[in-house]
């Protein structure tokens, strides 16, 4: 029912995203972290609108809708807020070395891919290839919060995770009902908002978002 | 488990036992039990007021446990009586039980704890440590657990019962907690009986055998395959030896023992040990089936062993309350011996001798309850007057304190195993329950048996050592120190608390003819087999036949009386001579002092050089050129150091390598969320 | 009769708002009790609707009480209720000793109110999704109570507890997502029925076995985090030491319960459809794991909150494990356990909260003495202590007899694991809580009475179930191990 | 039980009451001799007795009550061993009262109060003495009690009575139990009786004694008594050793007076046949040092143990 060029294109914004997740696991400056991330939402957004334009199903609009007002533009703004106000700026020296992340990266886009088959055998809907890509998306996005030192850059890390989920949602059933939607949406904005406020407080502890300086109180020796 | 409640009700439904009279037994001794805890709630209502917990509270407690007693044994002859109380699991409501068996225990609950209450009532002083009424509620919830330890009869109610009775009694312990090795004492006695309960509880669960009824009826039902059967008696000796002190289970009691003020002391060493001795005679002759004979070797071999064990290091002690925490571990050994005797006779189809075993087992319990009981009373009145407890600061207190004294004098006589008195009733008993071991149908075992009659004899004669040590160095000779010189003696309570235990010391030595039967019917409701009783009269003791082996008590008593009498009528008559009072010689040296006796440390010496190989020993010797020369020696447990030092760094060790797991910065704590969720993904994959 | 449930949902979040207008007042902590007192009368009187009538829904579905979560929200409701109380004196001399201002003390009531209300809705809402959202949103709303006092651990505690939950549950999500998807492909019908657990019930035998068993692994993951299975379960200390202790007690005796809840409720979903038992041994296995764990890393804990939350790990472990053997017995045991749980537990923090305001420390060396000083919380401390422990005749040490009993019948080879963990567990906290509780002390008095009705109500209660289980209780235990099925 | 058991047992006691020094007696004469010494009179041990029964008894201040009561109990002890031990005749009404362990136990029951009696003063010789004599005894009890053992096995009865008789009744054969367990019976009664080579009654060496240093505080009619104790308890011995290893010649069964005339000479040989022995060995051998004494008496227990397996093994 889907024409194969809008079955191309659809396939192709999928492939962005998981280049997306790559470069992001990549990035080294905040800023461009933000704005990665907000990219992918726009990806994601674009990918839902050609799915509501071809099925018509309103719940997808309202999902665009929701995506394209939360994660491209709300929380990249809120983003770039905090960190002008925070100055963190740079995510130097990660835990793991960016080549490193990457061969990392791979076998876990394999094993994604190989997780995916089974789900895609059994969804209906004409996206669900891409199923393979959403759950490498996450896994992805679990890879840079792990390999990243500022809590900064793991809130962005969580939130393209969030994007992975929600990507998978529309290519397996053509999202959530309408209710869960909502809720996650309103979920993400809050955690944002505690987010923020978290970061101010930290901001009056330490000096910086430095994770190390968050070490967890030791276990007694 | 819900058809184990049915099953149980048509059990009630078809039971010809629940006649009126004895089922009112039970409600009797229930209700008393329950008289107990209002007692002792009671002392909770006004926990700081010694007046009234002294004064009301505890005699109170003393006439509820001569009830016990009295009701106790007016039913002993009585058929086994059940009551299935709608407290426990939905599935498995509180059964209990009054037979024969805890009937004899319920006597010696109620008669010991009478004499001990007694004492506690002039006993606890107001002060540090807990508040006599607080004392008072755990004191009476510490009795009212064994109690219903005795009466249990499913596998929940008893460890319900039996884990109360070592909580109330760990507070006890730890009454005087602002002391620090107190404290330790306690914890090491609360993590010791926790452990020995799961391995009760590991025993129930072997015990029901496939059934998964926990109410003992469907126990003795279940028939187990003898390897099972076995695991399941191993478990229960762990268990119950960890609480009747088996050596090397006995870490906690002398630490324990002479922590806790001495009318606990009392009970604990007095009553809770006999508790042990309950569970495992339940376990072994009435629970478990199909049990092979050889079983029986194991308490046997263990028992001899932990009995030389105490009261060699009991020679060595120096602290009186010590030196009575291992003669208690020497006799609950010699228990545990007469157990495994009863079990081997039991399994070589000899009834009568493992009647006899068994008999020897109860007489000894009740006796040591007896004895023990006023020995550590008889302690607790010396700590109270002279504030020590120390062997080498006490001594000549028989002048200061006679009625304490010579009241001690029967305790110490009597487990010293002298005639007439009545530990050597039951050490006679089991000497002739050890000279049937020859006939045992077993080849090696009829050779290594009758060895234990030259250990118990050994083990009995030490006890003799052990008391003269005792007896001796506290209250004979010359005060060690001076401040002894204005001890008090006992006032009235405590006075009659050991006059009555003394009592009991005297009339069970005296009367063994009446005794004995009764605890023949006992064993021979167990099925363990039965002494033929020839008409011997209520002053000979008869137990298998007149040729064979008799004892007059009385008789002896009175010859010996007799002869007293007798001769110092005499003397007086024929020489009478005035008596002059002097100095002692002291080899025309200058004069003696109570620093120029005998210390309690040499009083043992000959003991520590014999036994050598099980104490591990550090002395300090003095050299001849020493400004002031000094002798230490310390007598250290070689159990304590194989078995029970190393666990604590173990298990120190293993938290430490767990520790490396929790450490770490949140990215290490992603990962392993991740790597789980991989893991967990790929196991999915390839199922 | 709905009645009652949208009270029960609704004062909570009424009186969030109110807290949230209203600031800080002199009265809030009595509207605060008052607040939980109406929610508690309206669980109670769902719960006999519950029993009197069967399970009911309500909300075109949206919502579903039945034995098994009504018995829990009566839980939740009553330990709120009874948190409240020991909430008032506890932060009045938490300002006295200037570590409440009036600003956080109206941000912890808001929340605390909030966290009720999210608890609730995630017990009773018979959408699966909701119950994700529900529980993102427990999550949020005591992140910021846990970093109240805003010192540096409390803050790394707080964010800690916001990561590693967050990611978890962002798991759970996607776990969500594949059961939606194949519960389409079951139901057909697409759209809002496709995740009410009610519709998943009555199909759960036709869903797709192999992505029923991936969705399984995430939610496992996801509300295991919550649950604190290890490996899963660093938040859970710190989270527990940092925050105000009526939030500790919440978190410990509350939010674990109804992660395990949710993680129960999928499980029955992917057991039905999967035919097989693995996901009952996945959870026994975890909860052995956690067990074992646990109970060794509770030697080496210095301060009292975190020796207590090791010590709801370990309880977790056991009951996981007691729903992975699955069975009427091991399902009712379980239960049972998670009643006295998190009772016993909550007093425990009561306790232990007045006593670290005593030593003014949390360190469990400078807590010495207590029973000298104030009887009532050293006692308190001490029993509760030892009900943990599983010390008859406490509650606690009758769930475990009937998980030890069924664990040697079922699984006989975790039954000395489970002893030795027991055992160890036992040395460790008595080891701990015994000085603190008898010997010397340099304790002080406090400014204000302490609140220990809370605790000896929740003790006697576990005493009570210890000795005897009302009937009704048993019944309602047993109808909802019915439920729970598996064994 | 007929008038003439009574007779006998009256008759047992009063021979045993009388012939207790003058056992003594004899033991020194024949030691004497074997000394070249010249001996005292055989009646010198009942000069003693008067002598010490004539003399005000001296008491140490620090004495208890108990230091008072001891020699009666300790004699009093001692008389109801001699009732219960079967010298002349196995029909003793006693016999049923106190079987061999309660004999044992008696023994006991006089040395502990001995030895409490000796601690009372609280010098430290009497303390000395005391450790030493509990020591001696913890070792020999058993011993004695393993030597009963084997014979009680033997006659499947632990009656004294009893045991006799069966030995005394059964055709005479060579038991090599009975052997080992009679040298062990031995060096228990050297042993029990302060004799070398454990101890020395003659010697007033404080640093070796031990019966004589647990009596060093008496005097007058109370040492008299424990002397006279003493001599009794030697003439225990010596019976019951002649009811365990020599059981012949004395009245068993429901034999009438004139056995009984006929045991009381054999008796009187028996006593003066172990006096003689006792004496030489007191003579042939050393004293031993006290450290010395424990191996002593464990060998004498080992020896009783043998005799027990031997008898097991063999069931002679």
């Amino acid at each position: 029912m889907i024409p194969p060029l809008v079955m191309q294109l659809l396939d192709s914004l999928a492939a962005l995203l998981l280049l997306l997740s790559f470069a992001m696991l990549a990035q080294r400056r905040i800023v461009t972290l933000v704005d990665l991330f907000a990219l992918q939402g726009a990806v994601l957004c674009a990918a839902t609108l050609l799915l509501a334009w071809r099925t018509g199903e309103v719940n997808l609009y309202l999902s665009a809708a929701l995506t394209l007002s939360v994660k491209v533009i709300a929380l990249p703004r809120l983003l770039h807020a905090m960190i002008r106000r925070l100055g963190v700026y740079w995510d130097t020296d990660p835990l793991l070395n960016i080549s490193g992340t990457m061969l990392v990266g791979v076998p876990i886009v394999v094993f994604a891919f190989g997780l995916a088959q089974p789900i895609s055998a059994l969804a209906s809907t004409a996206t669900r290839s891409a199923i393979g890509i959403a759950i490498a998306v996450i896994l992805l996005a679990f890879l840079t919060m792990i390999t990243r030192r500022k809590a900064m850059s793991q809130v962005i890390g969580f939130l393209s995770m969030e994007n992975g989920l929600f990507f998978g949602a529309m290519c397996a059933s053509y999202g959530m009902p309408m209710i869960v939607e909502l809720g996650v949406a309103l979920d993400v904005l809050v955690a944002m908002l505690v987010l923020g406020v978290f970061f101010f407080q930290i901001r009056e502890q330490f000096d910086s978002l430095d994770l190390d300086r968050l070490e967890s109180r030791r276990e007694a020796p | 488990m819900h058809s184990a409640h049915i099953r149980f009700k048509s059990i009630e439904a078809s039971d010809p036992q629940l006649s009126a009279t004895s089922a009112s037994a039970l409600a009797e001794v229930l209700a008393l039990l329950a008289a107990w805890l209002v007692v002792g709630l009671a002392g909770l209502v006004r926990p700081g007021s010694l007046r009234f917990a002294g004064r009301t509270l505890f005699p109170l407690g003393a006439l509820v446990s001569v009830a016990i007693a009295v009701v106790a044994a007016a039913n002993l002859g009585a058929a086994p009586t059940r009551v299935v109380l709608p407290f426990g699991l939905p599935d498995l409501p509180m059964h209990l039980r009054l037979d024969p068996l805890s009937g004899i225990f319920l006597v010696l609950l109620g008669a010991a704890s009478a004499g001990i209450s007694v004492f506690a009532a002039g006993y606890f002083r107001s002060g540090e440590g807990t508040p006599p009424g607080l004392l008072c509620f755990q004191y009476h919830v510490f009795l009212a657990s064994m109690g219903l330890v005795l009466l249990a009869d499913d596998a929940y109610a008893f460890m319900i019962a039996w884990e109360t009775m070592a909580l109330s009694s760990y507070f006890l312990v730890i009454a005087q907690h602002r002391i620090a090795e107190i404290r330790r004492a306690g914890y090491l006695y609360l993590v010791m009986a926790h452990v020995g309960a799961l391995a009760i509880l590991l025993c129930f669960g072997v015990l029901q055998g496939g059934s998964w009824q926990f109410t003992f009826d469907a126990m003795r039902g279940a028939h187990l395959p003898p390897a099972w059967a076995g695991a399941a008696f191993l478990l229960a000796l762990a268990g119950f030896g960890a609480k009747g002190g088996l050596v090397p289970l006995h870490a906690w009691l002398p630490e324990a023992h002479p922590a806790a003020p001495s009318p606990v002391s009392a009970l604990l060493s007095g009553v809770m040990l006999k508790m042990a001795v309950y569970g495992l005679l339940r376990v072994a002759f009435d629970l478990i089936g199909g049990l092979p004979w050889w079983w029986g070797l194991v308490p046997v071999a263990l028992g001899l062993f932990s009995a030389l064990y105490g009261i060699a290091f009991a020679a060595a002690q120096t602290d009186m309350k010590r030196l009575l925490a291992y003669s208690s571990i020497e006799n609950l050994g010699l228990l545990f011996t007469g157990i495994g005797l009863a079990m081997v006779f039991r399994g070589a189809s000899m009834p009568t001798f493992a009647a006899l075993a068994l008999v020897a087992v109860l007489y000894h319990a009740i006796n040591h309850a007896f004895m023990k009981s006023l020995l550590f009373l008889g302690t607790g009145a010396v700590l109270h007057s002279t504030g020590e407890r120390n062997l080498g600061r006490l001594g000549g207190l028989i002048h200061r304190m006679p009625w304490v004294a010579w009241l001690t004098l029967v305790g110490a006589l009597a487990i010293a195993g002298l005639p007439p008195l009545n530990g050597f009733v039951s050490e006679w008993l089991l000497l002739q329950a050890f000279l049937a071991s020859h006939a045992v149908p077993y080849p090696f075992v009829n050779m290594l048996l009758p060895l234990g009659l030259g250990l118990v004899a050994l083990i009995a004669a030490l006890a003799g050592y052990v008391m003269v040590k005792f007896f001796g160095v506290v209250f004979l000779g010359r005060a060690r120190e001076a401040a002894l010189a204005d001890a008090h003696d006992a006032g009235f309570a405590e006075r009659l608390g050991l006059g009555w235990l003394a009592l009991g010391c005297v009339l069970l030595g005296l009367l063994p003819a009446a005794v004995v039967p009764v605890l023949a019917g006992v064993a021979q409701w167990l099925g363990v087999g039965a002494l033929p009783r020839p008409a011997a009269g209520w002053w000979m003791l008869v137990p298998l036949d007149a040729r064979q082996a008799s004892y007059a008590a009385p008789v002896i008593a009175a010859t010996l009386f007799a002869a007293v009498a007798a001769t110092s009528f005499v003397l007086r008559l024929v020489y009478r001579r005035r008596v002059r009072l002097a100095e002692p010689w002291a080899c025309g040296g200058a004069g003696l002092s109570g620093r120029t006796q005998d210390t309690a440390e040499g009083f043992g010496q000959p003991i520590r050089h014999l036994f050598a190989p099980f104490f591990a020993m550090r002395r300090a010797l003095p050299s001849p050129f020493d400004a002031e020369p000094r002798y230490e020696v310390t007598i250290g447990d070689r159990f304590w150091n194989v078995l029970y030092a190393p666990l604590a760094p173990l298990t120190d060790r293993v938290a430490g390598a767990l520790a490396a797991l929790q450490r770490g910065r949140i990215a290490t704590f992603l990962l392993y969320a991740l790597v789980t969720l991989c893991l967990l993904l790929a196991l999915v994959l390839v199922l | 009769m709905t009645l009652a449930l949208w009270l029960l949902l609704g004062s909570p979040v009424v009186g969030a708002a109110t807290f949230a207008m209203l600031g800080a007042r002199p009265r809030a902590a009595e509207l605060n009790v008052a607040f939980s007192l109406v929610t508690f009368a309206a669980a109670a009187a769902l719960s006999v609707r519950v029993a009197t009538r069967g399970a009911m829904s309500a909300g075109g579905e949206q919502f579903f009480v039945d034995p098994l979560n009504v018995f829990l929200v009566t839980l939740t409701a009553f330990v709120a209720l009874t948190t409240s109380l020991f909430s008032r004196p506890y932060m009045r001399i938490e300002t006295a000793d200037r570590r409440m201002t009036p600003g956080r003390l109206r941000l912890y009531h808001c929340m605390y109110q909030l966290f009720i209300a999210t608890m609730l809705l995630a017990l009773t809402t018979n959408n699966l999704g909701l119950m994700w959202v529900a529980m993102e949103a427990a999550t949020l709303s005591t992140v910021l109570l846990v970093a109240l006092y805003r010192t540096p651990a409390s803050l790394a505690a707080g964010w800690k507890y916001f990561v590693l939950c967050g990611v978890g549950i962002a798991q759970a999500l996607f776990g969500t997502v594949l059961l939606y998807i194949a519960a389409e492909r079951a139901l057909g019908a697409s759209g809002a029925s496709a995740l009410l657990w009610t519709h998943l019930d009555a199909v759960k035998s036709q869903l797709e076995p192999r992505v029923l068993s991936i969705a399984f692994v995430f939610l496992l993951v996801g509300y295991g985090t919550k649950v604190g299975l290890v490996p899963l379960h660093n938040w859970l200390a710190d989270a527990h030491a940092e925050g105000p202790t009526p939030i500790s007690a919440v978190l410990s005796g509350l939010l674990l319960n109804v992660a395990i809840y949710a993680v129960m409720r999928c499980k029955v979903l992917a057991e039905g459809a999967l035919h097989s038992a693995w996901p009952s041994a996945m959870l026994m296995g975890f909860g052995l794991l956690t067990v074992v764990v646990a109970s060794f890393s509770l030697w080496r804990q210095q301060d009292i909150k975190r020796l207590f939350a090791y010590s709801s790990i370990e309880h977790m472990g056991v009951i996981s494990f007691a729903f992975g053997m699955g069975g009427p017995v091991a399902n009712f045991a379980g239960l049972l356990h998670m009643t006295v749980h998190s009772l016993t537990k909550s007093a425990i923090f009561f306790a232990a909260g007045h006593a670290a305001q005593k030593s003014g420390s949390q360190l469990m060396d400078r807590i010495r003495g207590l029973v000298t000083i104030s009887p009532s919380v050293g006692w308190g401390l001490m029993i509760g202590a030892l009900a943990i422990l599983g010390v008859p005749p406490f509650g606690v040490f009758a769930s475990e007899f009937l998980i030890l009993t069924t664990a040697m019948r079922t699984e006989p080879w975790a039954t000395p694991i489970l002893l030795i963990s027991f055992a160890v567990a036992f040395a460790a906290i008595l080891q701990r809580v015994q000085p603190m509780v008898f010997g010397e002390t340099r304790l002080r008095r406090l400014p204000h009475s302490p609140a220990l009705l809370p605790v000896f109500t929740h003790l006697l209660i576990v005493l009570m179930l210890g000795l005897f289980i009302p009937p009704f209780l048993a019944d309602w235990y047993r109808a909802a191990a019915q439920l729970l099925g598996g064994g | 039980m007929r008038p003439i058991d009574w007779f006998t047992q009256a008759l047992a006691v009063a021979v045993a009451l009388a012939a207790a020094p003058l056992f003594l007696g004899w033991v020194n004469q024949c030691r004497a001799w074997l000394q070249n010494r010249r001996a005292a009179s055989l009646w010198q041990p009942y000069l003693g007795l008067r002598k010490l029964l004539h003399k005000d008894p001296v008491i140490a201040r620090e004495a208890s009550p108990l230091f008072r009561a001891a020699p009666y109990v300790v004699f009093a002890a001692m008389l109801a061993a001699a009732a219960v031990i079967p010298s002349m005749g196995t029909r003793l009404p006693m016999g049923a009262a106190a079987d061999a362990i309660v004999l044992v136990g008696l023994f006991a029951t006089a040395r502990v109060f001995l030895a409490l009696a000796a601690m009372d003063v609280g010098t430290p010789f009497g303390t000395l003495g005391a450790r030493r004599e509990m020591m001696v005894g913890f070792l020999a009890e058993p011993a004695l009690l393993m030597v009963v053992f084997v014979a009680s096995l033997i006659s499947a009865t632990t009656a004294l009575p009893v045991i006799s008789e069966h030995l005394a009744l059964r055709p005479l054969e060579l038991s090599p139990s009975l052997a080992f367990t009679g040298v062990a019976f031995t060096m228990v009664l050297l042993a029990e009786n302060a004799r070398i080579p454990i101890d020395n009654p003659a010697t007033h060496l404080e640093l070796t004694m031990i019966h004589e240093a647990m009596v060093l505080e008496y005097s007058g009619r109370h040492l008299a008594l424990m002397e006279f104790a003493a001599s009794l308890k030697l003439l225990n011995y010596a019976c019951i050793g002649f009811a365990l290893f020599l059981p012949w010649g004395s009245a068993t069964g429901r034999s009438g007076p004139l056995a009984l005339a006929l045991a009381l000479p054999a008796l009187g040989a028996k006593l003066a046949l172990a006096g003689a022995a006792l004496a030489t060995i007191e003579t042939v051998s050393a004293k031993l040092r006290v450290f010395r004494a424990p191996e002593f008496l464990a060998t004498a227990f080992l020896l009783a143990v043998l005799g027990m397996l031997v008898h097991l093994l063999l069931g002679d």
